[in-house]
């Protein structure tokens, strides 16, 4: 569970994103999509502090390779894009509630942004058991789009692309393309307001939702009790432990 | 290979490295992570009369060197703590010691705390933390004389078993208030818990913590720490736990060598859930290389001859 | 371009960020590296009556995130600033604007350095640096409370000039000993000066720092400096100068919303000399960025409605 | 004198020993022996704080080169010994006060460790001008001895080496190699006891000694009154301002 992984390959794939492999056999083998891992360079880099920060895990190869889909956004997520090969890493996980899924029903996986990362890992799985999934992606601008090719070649599928500007895809919100069927199983990964309003839409359709959420984490095991989000009873769900996937129903959203 | 066993609190514990309170949850949380059965032990996360809820978030964050927390002392009670909690600990901790860590809003909640834990199985003793506004005066317990010489004497009466002190480092001198402890009979003390921090999202213009406020950890305070269980051992004769930023053995023996016979590790762990172990070798293999036969023997052997506080005040 | 001008102590400061005392010397040193009178100001290093020699080395050490010093206030004393130091500065700083640190056992001393620099010309007020052992009664003027009263109303009745007050961080609530000083007629305070710490040297088992312990100041401190910032702006209406770990216009702005009208920045002169004035264009950069006209408009702003200490107390 | 420089090579010479080359053409240009440089890596890197450390100048090159001797040590040397070309970088420098020669007279180096590098500066110049000098180097044992062909290439000099443990050159202590004329001027760095024992071998054959010394350093340039040492009177010098290299006997020695 706790690792000191070879970082195998960085790649930029769009704009302040990068694209991480890591050997680590043991995190793969029972990673499940919609788990995380905390992901950090350990103790023992002089000079350096930094807390491990959370990442979905991204895709996984029957080599036991991990991949993770980075953005720069804070003083963790900066440092963390500047490793190298050769660099100590730490890899905590597989943690946390994965998607949990019928197969024989339709899967709609609604993305933005870096929320694509638990679906290249799911659409991979799908594709590698000869199904098929809905893949709706989201970005402000054609810059911040994920390598395409790349999608392609990880996941055997190709995503309905939205961005805001309409510089690539379709122009305007990813939950525009949502249109799920009465049996149909939709995912949410991304900014908080676009899990909201995916949850309004779900509601309106009247189709079961999961979400995956995020909130700040320092341990990811459920020592700290950091990573609260409020329940639909009012009660603390630890996002680490209880999460980050929940079924809509399960967390209070904004009326 | 060197004999990290020693006698402390009239029992023997058979490493000097324990998980720091609010960090190790109530050791079940780490089960599948860490062989917690071979540290020292651990401090269970806060305990009140009553449930708390917590803070709203966001509970944590990074700070440069280390992190802020604003749990809220989220825990189940005193009821929750013995019905789900405590019955872990009994079953799984056979050689590592466990402490309760106490806390209330007043001298009746801590008391209560004890009192209804005093005779059960399952742990060793009590680490009192007294970085709680105490109702009544609005102050901590711990940087109010008065209050704290009451608060350990009520509890004193309470229970025979150690009785652990948790210093709070935001004082003028914790000497004084490490003397209070040791003449109200208290058995030991923690030093040092977090420093009040803040935290700014200068985007958002709000602080980033749901509480505003919180606690500052991690290796930032280690100096101050390491500073804090010096000035404790001048000042009184109390065993004492050093806490305080903790990462490795290099900075465990800093505490040693200033005179805590007992470290705990907290923020490190997050980092490295294993930080706690390998400093327990670590300080093994430093004692090995110094033919330095027991752990007991480099506790507080530090070559500087005590002064008082004017001598060693900070001067820029 | 956003303007960063702004009127504090009945002058006008032609921007809001200034070199922390004992990081830039007399202002000489750093002459030929930065330009200094482009910045707010500076602080100079402390000047006590008589001259003082200062501590053995190691007086310097990096820790966690930070650094401990402990020069012991090394300076020419009184008169050798008047002769050797001053002149300079008077000869040099024109729009930037200098204030004296000042130091002292008694209030007699902080009262000889206040009344005999007080005809000189060259600088625009005092920082009382009250983190310093007061001979009788041993602890430092900063953590006593009536101790700190007596000597603010001793020099105010000494000089008209701004008179700037610097906060220890050591005591339970820096809000109280900011209104003590704005009770006694203070102009201004400064948050805040470096905690006490200590570092051990584990292969030689003695403290690494001759005077065994220091100061720690660097970006460590940070979050305890805004916190300190945040609790003094509750407690009093002095204008605040933050100081505490800042490194860039990120760190500053934290105390800026938090109610600093002016920073200091000290141990981040060491990692980059250019720190500050990368800073003061960083925060014109933000409020361009946002659309904020004058800098003044920008202290203060946080959206957090003021608690009292029970509820903004550090909770794990 | 402040430079953000690139770090063009970084080359392991002896255990735990590194030789480090910077283009910094406004630093080399007013260097001289004996003087040296803060060396850290800004404010900039994510999760990094480091205090930039005193390196003696080991070298320059008519293209603006400028060359260190690293021997890790503690925190910021084990950090500094892991940086690679394109890592961010700042040198503060020409710092302090050099070696003062006269040419005419005859020069014997004594060097402990990596008390070599300002010796290999030092004897680069005396080769450009034509001139010679004497160099002894001492090291513990060979696996610390730095590369004794980069050393001729470097300074077309080739030093008087002694190992303690005699497993390269001559067994025993470097001071063993020193019989300086009556006129002539010795200079030594390196570790304390080796100073000790240079500055006591000096005052019995009554010739000049320059030292240059150590101690923690923060600022670099006179502002933080860090790094003292004791003057013969007894005052204070600052190793910074007033060093690193001193006249001997304006230092106060233990008898
Ligand atoms: C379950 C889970 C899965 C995730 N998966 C991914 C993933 O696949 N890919 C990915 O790129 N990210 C992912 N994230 C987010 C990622 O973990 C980072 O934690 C997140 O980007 C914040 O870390 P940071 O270091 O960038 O920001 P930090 O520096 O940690 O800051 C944390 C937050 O506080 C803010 N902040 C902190 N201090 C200040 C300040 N003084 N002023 C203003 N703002 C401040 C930051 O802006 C940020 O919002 C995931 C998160 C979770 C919980
Ligand atoms: C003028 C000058 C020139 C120099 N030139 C060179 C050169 O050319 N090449 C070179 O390699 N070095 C050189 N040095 C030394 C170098 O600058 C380093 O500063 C020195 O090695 C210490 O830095 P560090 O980061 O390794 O150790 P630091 O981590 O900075 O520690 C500084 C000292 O304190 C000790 N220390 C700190 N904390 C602890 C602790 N908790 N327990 C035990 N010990 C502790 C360290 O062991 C070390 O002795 C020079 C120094 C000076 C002053
Ligand atoms: C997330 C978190 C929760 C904590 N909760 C508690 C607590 O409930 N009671 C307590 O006495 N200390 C608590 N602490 C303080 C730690 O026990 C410890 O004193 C402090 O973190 C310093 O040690 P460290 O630097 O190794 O983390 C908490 C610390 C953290 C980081
Ligand atoms: C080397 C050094 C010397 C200092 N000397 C003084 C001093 O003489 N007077 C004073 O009031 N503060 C002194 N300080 C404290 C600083 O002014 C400042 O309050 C503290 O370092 C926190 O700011 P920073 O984190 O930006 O360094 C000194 C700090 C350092 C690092
Ligand atoms: S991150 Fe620690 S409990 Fe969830
Ligand atoms: S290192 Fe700062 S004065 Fe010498």
């Amino acid at each position: 569970m706790r690792r000191a992984a070879d970082l195998r390959a960085t790649r930029k794939v769009a704009r302040d994103t990068w694209w991480l492999e890591f050997d680590c056999p043991e995190i793969a083998r029972g990673a499940v999509p919609g788990q995380f891992v905390m992901l950090g360079v350990g103790l023992d880099a002089p000079g350096t502090w930094l807390l491990p920060r959370p990442f979905s895990i991204g895709w996984r190869g029957h080599d036991g390779r991990l991949g993770f889909l980075l953005r720069t956004f804070g003083e963790g997520t900066r440092a963390l894009a500047r490793l190298a090969p050769g660099d100590p890493t730490l890899l905590l996980g597989p943690l946390g509630q994965p998607f949990t899924l019928d197969p024989e029903r339709p899967v709609w996986c609604v993305a933005g942004g870096v929320g694509l990362a638990p679906f290249i890992f799911l659409a991979a799985e799908w594709a590698a058991a000869g199904r098929t999934l809905h893949l709706l992606y989201g970005e402000r601008d054609g810059a911040a789009v994920f390598d395409l090719e790349l999608l392609h070649e990880l996941t055997g599928h190709d995503a309905e692309l939205f961005t805001e500007d309409g510089s690539v895809g379709r122009r305007g919100r990813v939950t525009a393309g949502l249109e799920p069927e009465a049996d149909a199983q939709v995912l949410a990964c991304g900014p908080t307001p676009m899990l909201h309003a995916v949850a309004a839409a779900a509601r309106v359709s009247d189709v079961a939702l999961q979400v995956s959420v995020e909130e700040h984490m320092a341990c990811g095991v459920g020592t700290c009790q950091g990573c609260v989000v409020r329940a639909a009873d009012g009660r603390w769900l630890k996002a680490c432990l209880e999460g980050p996937v929940f079924p809509a129903e399960a967390l209070a959203w904004p009326s | 290979m060197a004999d990290l066993r020693q006698s402390v609190f009239g029992v023997e514990f058979q490493a000097p490295v324990l998980l720091a309170s609010g960090t190790c949850g109530y050791g079940q949380e780490y089960a599948d992570l860490i062989e917690l059965d071979g540290l020292g032990g651990l401090v269970t996360k806060a305990v009140s009369p009553e449930p708390r809820p917590g803070n709203p978030p966001h509970r944590v964050a990074e700070t440069p060197g280390g992190m802020i927390n604003a749990i809220g002392l989220e825990n189940p009670g005193l009821r929750g703590f013995i019905e789900d909690k405590l019955p872990w600990l009994r079953a799984h901790l056979k050689r590592a010691r466990a402490f309760v860590n106490v806390v209330g809003r007043s001298e009746e909640d801590y008391a209560t705390v004890v009192a209804g834990l005093d005779g059960e199985q399952g742990f060793l003793g009590y680490e009192i933390n007294v970085s709680c506004p105490n109702v009544k005066g609005g102050t901590m317990f711990g940087t109010e004389e008065r209050a704290l010489a009451s608060l350990v004497r009520r509890l004193r009466g309470e229970t025979a078993r150690p009785l652990v002190v948790k210093l709070t480092p935001n004082v003028a001198d914790v000497g004084v208030f490490a003397r209070i402890c040791e003449e109200e009979g208290a058995d030991g003390l923690s030093a040092i818990n977090t420093f009040p921090g803040m935290v700014v999202d200068i985007e958002r213009r709000r602080p980033l913590i749901g509480n505003r406020s919180g606690g500052i950890s991690g290796p930032a305070i280690l100096p101050m720490g390491v500073y804090a269980t010096w000035r404790a051992r001048q000042s009184c004769d109390l065993p004492i736990m050093g806490i305080g930023g903790i990462r490795n053995a290099h900075d465990a023996l800093q505490y040693v060598l200033a005179g805590a016979c007992l470290v705990q590790i907290g923020t490190a762990s997050f980092v490295d859930p294993d930080a706690a172990m390998r400093t327990q070798r670590g300080i093994a293999a430093y004692l090995d290389r110094h033919g330095i036969g027991t752990f007991a023997e480099l506790v507080g052997r530090l070559d500087a001859p005590p002064v008082p506080i004017a001598a060693v005040a900070p001067a820029g």
